[in-house]
């Protein structure tokens, strides 16, 4: 097994979106303190499928939106959200699942 | 009393003051018959009443290649001799280029960063840049430069780099928004 | 109120045209005042500054007032809202 | 408050068109009541198909397509400018409304704000 070494950026972010896949994403959550369960990865590549489809970042409205129409409506919520990516939810999925950092981001 | 054309109403900030004493647009060349005016109330005259109005500016053009960053300060400076506000200046797009600190113009060619600071100096002017836009073209200030480990920072320091949302903020906080696009 | 159109180019203003009411203001700045050698019908503004600069001062007709930079800001605190057509 | 972007560049001349997609969203990440208006050369970047990435950029085409997940769905587009470029609405990859020159008028008159790409 060959050692590959991941270039970050001072916040984290993939400085080469390439480089990501689910090991990475499983580090990339680590150093956030994130276990990465099966209610993270949903989002993970939920969020990964709307970068594919739109080629942004979503914001966290449009997140939340997705959620809804993919996932259901208990999981809709800023709170669901929070609970799994603390903080910023819709910034830190996006470096998690190796996208870049939202240009909207306030 | 409070007076205006056009309806107070549609102003929710409505500051209206009279002005008759020194009005400063008494320096405008403008007669009245040559912009249209709103219909005035009966007996009282649009330019017995005028209302402080807060200005955001964005500004687009590569001040090399366009003439805008230009005209913005030209009209920066009319906004303030005027008496009106400006609330913020939001440079996005090629805009970006006006805060790089490395910038030489000829010695026969204005030296547009120096009056915009000036000027911005003069009447505390929040100047911003956009920081997407900024870093795509290598306009970087101290923080972006450790975040990216780039060899040299080159916002003046007079200018903020910001995001797009202060773009928005500014535009929903103010009377009027004025594009100058490259 | 009443839109305040700032016409940055001779293409800017073919593109606004259409699209002007009446009581609209439409003001030539920048590149926009070389429009006073196409039009000649549309009662428009334009910077003084920037005609000069390009030579055209005498060049324009009736239809065009000149007006400096305050007059710009007397403009646009009178109309709403404020379109650029570059 | 009421905002208009009027987008009348090409989608790829340089960043611009998608720097002025990231301005609409975030426009709609504020709350705002946010409108579209593609004209001139603006309505060439709802061509469907479009491959950005040959040219290392996004696919504008792409990211309007994510308006609507911002709530951003007033999209109108000039009928003159499609029919100068013989375009027609089943080529263009968002549903847009066209609107003629008095229905341009009606909506730049009820914006408070016009914003540029």
């Amino acid at each position: 097994m060959t050692r590959v070494t991941i270039q970050l950026d001072k916040d984290g972010f993939l400085v080469h979106l390439t480089d990501w896949n689910e090991v990475t994403a499983a580090e990339l959550a680590a150093a956030q303190n994130i276990e990465l369960t099966e209610a993270h990865w949903e989002l993970i590549h939920l969020v990964r499928r709307f970068y594919s489809q739109f080629e942004v970042s979503p914001a966290m409205r449009p997140l939340v939106k997705q959620v809804r129409e993919q996932l259901g409506e208990d999981k809709a919520n800023s709170i669901y959200l929070m609970q799994l990516f603390p903080g910023s939810p819709a910034k830190l999925l996006a470096k998690i699942a190796g996208l870049p950092r939202p240009t909207n981001c306030l | 009393m409070i007076a205006s054309p056009g309806g107070v109403a549609e102003w929710p900030k409505a500051l209206v003051l009279k002005t008759s004493e020194g009005r400063p647009s008494e320096s405008s060349n403008l007669s009245p018959s040559a912009i249209s005016m709103q219909s005035s109330p009966p007996g009282v005259s649009y330019d017995c009443y005028r209302r402080i109005m807060m200005f955001c500016l964005n500004v687009h053009g590569d001040p090399a290649s366009s003439q805008s960053v230009h005209s913005a300060l030209q009209f920066a400076k009319a906004t303030v001799a005027s008496g009106h506000e400006i609330y913020r200046v939001f440079f996005y797009h090629d805009g970006v280029r006006i805060a790089d600190c490395n910038q030489v113009p000829p010695q026969d060619e204005s030296n547009l960063l120096q009056q915009w600071i000036e000027f911005a100096e003069e009447h505390s002017l929040e100047l911003t840049v956009c920081i997407a836009a900024a870093l795509k073209r290598g306009v970087l200030n101290e923080d972006e430069r450790a975040r990216y480990e780039r060899v040299a920072a080159n916002v003046y320091p007079a200018f903020s780099v910001v995001g797009l949302g202060q773009q928005i903020e500014a535009a929903i906080s103010c009377d009027r928004t004025i594009t100058f696009p490259g | 109120m009443t839109s305040l159109h700032l016409i940055f180019s001779a293409k800017g203003l073919r593109s606004c045209l259409g699209i002007i009411q009446p009581e609209d203001a439409l003001l030539l700045i920048e590149d926009g005042v070389y429009a006073v050698l196409e039009d000649s019908a549309t009662r428009l503004h334009a910077i003084e500054d920037d005609l000069v600069a390009r030579g055209l001062q005498n060049l324009h007709a009736d239809n065009v007032q000149r007006i400096d930079y305050s007059g710009m800001v007397e403009l646009v605190a009178r109309h709403q809202p404020i379109v650029s057509w570059h | 408050m009421r905002f208009l972007y009027l987008l009348r560049r090409p989608p790829y001349s340089g960043s611009l068109a998608a720097e002025a997609i990231d301005s609409i969203l975030v426009a709609g990440v504020f709350d705002q009541r946010v409108s579209v208006l593609f004209k001139d050369d603006g309505v060439l970047q709802l061509l469907k198909d479009q491959q950005g990435q040959l040219l290392g950029h996004r696919s504008v085409n792409k990211m309007l397509a994510a308006l609507p997940e911002y709530e951003i769905e007033e999209l109108f587009v000039c009928a003159r400018s499609l029919a100068e470029r013989a375009l027609s609405l089943d080529q263009l990859s968002l549903p847009v409304q066209v609107l003629d020159e008095v229905g341009q008028q009606t909506l730049i008159a009820a914006q408070n704000v016009v914003m540029n790409d």
